[in-house]
């Protein structure tokens, strides 16, 4: 296994430690819990609502790197591929709590779902207000109808940042929950795989996909996916990929959205580019114009190789909001023109 | 003959040397449509809980079972591992104030474990999940809590395998099962092959 | 062979035309020729210096990524790791020019060196000053007292950044390039590879390492490093990458630096990390001081797994000019506190 | 019999035949030591300007190589594109003013194609680069560029082939092969193979 690491079973706190010491001014824990990660200004602003994540680890910069100002006030760490305790939440939710109340936005998955609502009891019992916005984007992993047992994926990253720029403007809990969930209802994801992932202590690929093959769908653990094909060519891929996202919300001509084009990890900067020139393409044949391009790493699974496109469609409020400047260690944005 | 605080202790080391003994039995199970990490946090919610709870002081098994229940929560943060952990909380908050348990109070305890994962997870029976066992095996105790524990634990574990076999016929609607749809029919839902083996156990406890 | 992209040919010019698509705010091009890559607000400020750089393609986001405010002005596109043409810098020169003359900051590469200074010949006919800095901090590629024979590689991006910032504050030229040259001077990088990368026109891996090897010093070309061992605990490779960073200039006991931790394409940041908590071990054991991280993609070999440390020496000049703004497609900066 | 522009014309196309036929053997040397492209590259160089070339309507010769060189470098960016580009370039500059050239001006276009190749590249002989050949032709010719094309063409390739085999013995200085420092002694240099190359070829020309 070409992993960089030392023990296996270290991974995961090895990481933490190395991101407390390379941002020492930007980023601590609480509880005295390598996992209870929260932005250095905490408390933050009195009256503003806290912002946290959190879910399991190997999608960085998924839930870490977005901990800043105008996004996350916190995230909870899990094992990779593993939700943190409730305990954990909640010992954030304490901390990032500026007597607002605090919401909660994760993916949809069993075990974070849970051990979210474990903390909320917990922290009914401080009189502490959370409320939960559970992303699930991905249009692959149930049909329309059963949207609810969608998986989130790249996603989270605009609920993050619309949900922290709301709190950054002082709105309530059930504002910020709003923003949220208007986020997540507008945004649409589809991925791909091509490689698998090892996660460190299994330390053998989850799945296996042929030299030649790739899975259209597939979810960021390897979740099976809906289609394993040969591999096409990139315009033929977006093509697959892209005409689902729009056929789902549906998006139509007169749109405005932005766009994220997100790699797995190995999948370089290079493809996703090749892969937007046709994003680009379709978008101004069907007249639905771009607002703004995120383009990278925005949750990954850790050294897969893949990619996935999600569509955010912005009204007024979701655009200003998008657009409000934002720092964290993995995302910086200046104010958008 | 009621159980004490000490019986408790016995009871989940013995608990946990089951799981231990299934772990490579839950590990394959979850590996079909799973993330195979169910034998590694069983063995490990059991394990350390128990451990912990060892040295507790406390006189009130309901207390007691309640923080069991923490105690696994922050060690085994995996869907079952919180549900587990929700179950013990819920079973011992019905037991509360008791410094010993009757046969009958095993009634309490059972319906706690449905009904903390109940709560917490929203799934109904028929959804291929823990559930389906701790549902059946509730109502069993709800219906009859007559006879000694040994006696008790015999009908149960008769419930909880049967219970378990049913779960082959369904269609997984939770967890990351439910990706499968239609291809999680015919095989044995992990999670309730969890509470298969804690019924289980308690039955060869109280045989030996 | 798993590329997301169209035909091998293409690789390069449908990137571009992703770039471009996705950033057309940003970025564009002279020339009529996608390769001649200049910021959207080109020309720049008037009597502002020019800073350019340029190479291989599939360095992403080297190059391409940081032609924006504060940074580069232009970048001229090669083939995948294939030098761009004279005519092609001759012609980003003229545009990003406002009068000030440019600065060529560019990786010591025999085909890039040649065709700067074939540019530099032409521009000299429209009486356009042209200095060049060639960055060669690699310190495995060449031996102490032979230094301008080694390698350009991630510390690039520090070389861009300052001189960047040194053009944004209105230096004159000789000026700019004594900071980049002082920059370069201070820097010195380490790195290794774990898998090699495909150039999409041969399909085939350029060399291979087997599943339980690594090697230190490698190019990011897959260039012959100094050795090949079997996978070492993340300390220890730290320990085998950091210490003759420390020697070569060296560093000691008192000075600042700034740190860049690279990722050559496939290894994920949780692993950056991993290394980084033992970097920051040695750094304080030998009491040098850390003024900022940089950490994730600078400079890749598209899909290859390794990564690169550099550091940066620091005086107060150094760290103003690295602290300042900067506003690219990739790397984004506030003001440094 | 003196050379007019037609003449270069079709040289062009001859040198650029030779190329692609040697393209397999180029593509061998550079992937020794370098990036593979050399054969490449020097197909595209020479089929690119040469094919451009035909349409011209200069008369001068001079400023018609220099054209060729310009065509080069921006057909082939690569080291050896780039000097072989600044070789036809001087040698563009040094037959300037001339509208057919006599056998002795081969002097003025050999020493053109070492010193563009020198004064880009700052090689110095004996390190293993192009330059390694181009230095003894012109050489050679500076001596004695006596006799018809033919003649002179048959001398110059005995010397080229020499000054190849020469490259073995040294170590590589510049490029991508410098950086397997001893190990590139034994091997031939790719960049002088194609000066190799062209000489051979013109050789061969003036022998039909
Ligand atoms: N909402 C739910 N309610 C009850 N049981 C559930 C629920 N979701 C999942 N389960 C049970 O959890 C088991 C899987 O547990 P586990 O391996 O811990 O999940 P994961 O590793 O995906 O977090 C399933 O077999 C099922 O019995
Ligand atoms: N500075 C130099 N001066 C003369 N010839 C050089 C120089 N550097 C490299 N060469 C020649 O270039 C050849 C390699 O050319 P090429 O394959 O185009 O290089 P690359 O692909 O690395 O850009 C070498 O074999 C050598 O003969
Ligand atoms: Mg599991
Ligand atoms: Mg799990
Ligand atoms: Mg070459
Ligand atoms: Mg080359």
């Amino acid at each position: 296994m070409k992993k960089i690491m030392n023990k296996a079973e270290d991974y995961v706190d090895d990481m933490l430690k190395g991101i407390y010491a390379a941002h020492p001014h930007e980023v601590t824990y609480v509880n005295k819990d390598l996992r209870c990660f929260v932005a250095k200004a905490t408390p933050g602003k009195k009256g503003k609502v806290g912002i946290m994540s959190g879910g399991g680890s190997g999608h960085l910069p998924l839930f870490l790197g977005f901990v800043g100002e105008g996004i996350l006030d916190g995230a909870a760490v899990g094992g990779v591929f593993q939700s943190p305790s409730g305990k954990q939440i909640y010992e954030i939710t304490k901390a990032i709590n500026n007597g607002a109340g605090v919401l909660y936005v994760y993916g949809n998955y069993n075990g974070d779902i849970l051990n979210f609502e474990m903390s909320t009891e917990m922290a009914e019992m401080d009189d502490i207000e959370t409320l939960h916005t559970v992303v699930a984007e991905d249009v692959f992993s149930s049909p329309k109808g059963a949207e609810n047992k969608r998986r989130g994926v790249a996603g989270m990253f605009f609920a993050f940042k619309l949900a922290g720029a709301a709190a950054e403007k002082m709105m309530p809990l059930q504002e910020v929950k709003r923003i949220a969930d208007k986020t997540c209802a507008n945004m649409r994801t589809v991925g791909m795989a091509l490689t698998p992932c090892i996660v460190p202590e299994l330390g053998k690929p989850s799945f296996n996909l042929a030299e030649d093959e790739m899975e259209i769908g597939m979810g960021v653990h390897g979740e099976p996916g809906i289609s394993r094909t040969k591999m096409a060519k990139s315009d033929e891929i977006v093509d697959q990929m892209l005409n689902p996202i729009l056929e789902d919300l549906p998006y139509k001509a007169g749109d405005e959205v932005a766009v994220l084009m997100n790699s797995l990890g190995a999948t370089p900067k290079d493809e996703l580019y090749i892969m937007y020139k046709r994003v680009d393409e379709i978008l101004k044949a069907k007249k639905i114009s771009v607002y703004h391009v995120y383009i990278g790493e925005f949750a990954t699974s850790m050294e897969m190789a893949g990619s996935s496109i999600t569509l955010l469609k912005l009204d007024s409020e979701l655009k200003s909001l998008l657009a409000a400047p934002a720092n964290s260690t993995s995302f910086v944005q200046m104010q958008l023109g | 003959m009621n159980l004490s605080i000490d019986d408790y202790k016995k009871i989940l080391l013995y608990l946990a040397g089951s799981m231990s003994e299934h772990k490579q039995e839950l590990i394959e199970l979850d590996s079909i449509m799973g993330d195979s990490d169910l034998g590694l946090t069983m063995e490990k919610a059991f394990s350390v809980s128990s451990k912990a709870m060892q040295d507790s002081t406390e006189t009130d098994i309901g207390k007691f079972l309640f923080q069991t229940g923490m105690a696994m929560s922050e060690a085994a943060p995996s869907s079952m591992g919180t549900l587990i952990a929700s179950a013990f909380m819920q079973a011992g908050k019905n037991l509360k104030g008791k410094t010993e348990t009757a046969p009958e109070d095993w009634k309490l305890f059972a319906v706690g474990l449905r009904d903390g994962i109940v709560n917490r997870g929203k799934a109904v029976p028929g959804e291929k999940t823990i559930v389906d066992v701790l549902v059946p095996v509730a109502q069993a105790l709800e219906n009859d809590s007559s006879g000694s524990h040994k006696e008790i634990f015999e009908r149960l574990e008769t419930v909880a395998a049967e219970a378990l076999e049913k779960t082959k016929t369904m269609k997984a609607q939770h967890g990351r099962a439910a990706y499968f749809g239609d291809k999680s029919i015919g095989v044995q839902d992990a999670g309730a092959t969890v509470a298969y083996i804690i019924y289980k156990s308690l039955s060869n406890y109280f045989k030996e």
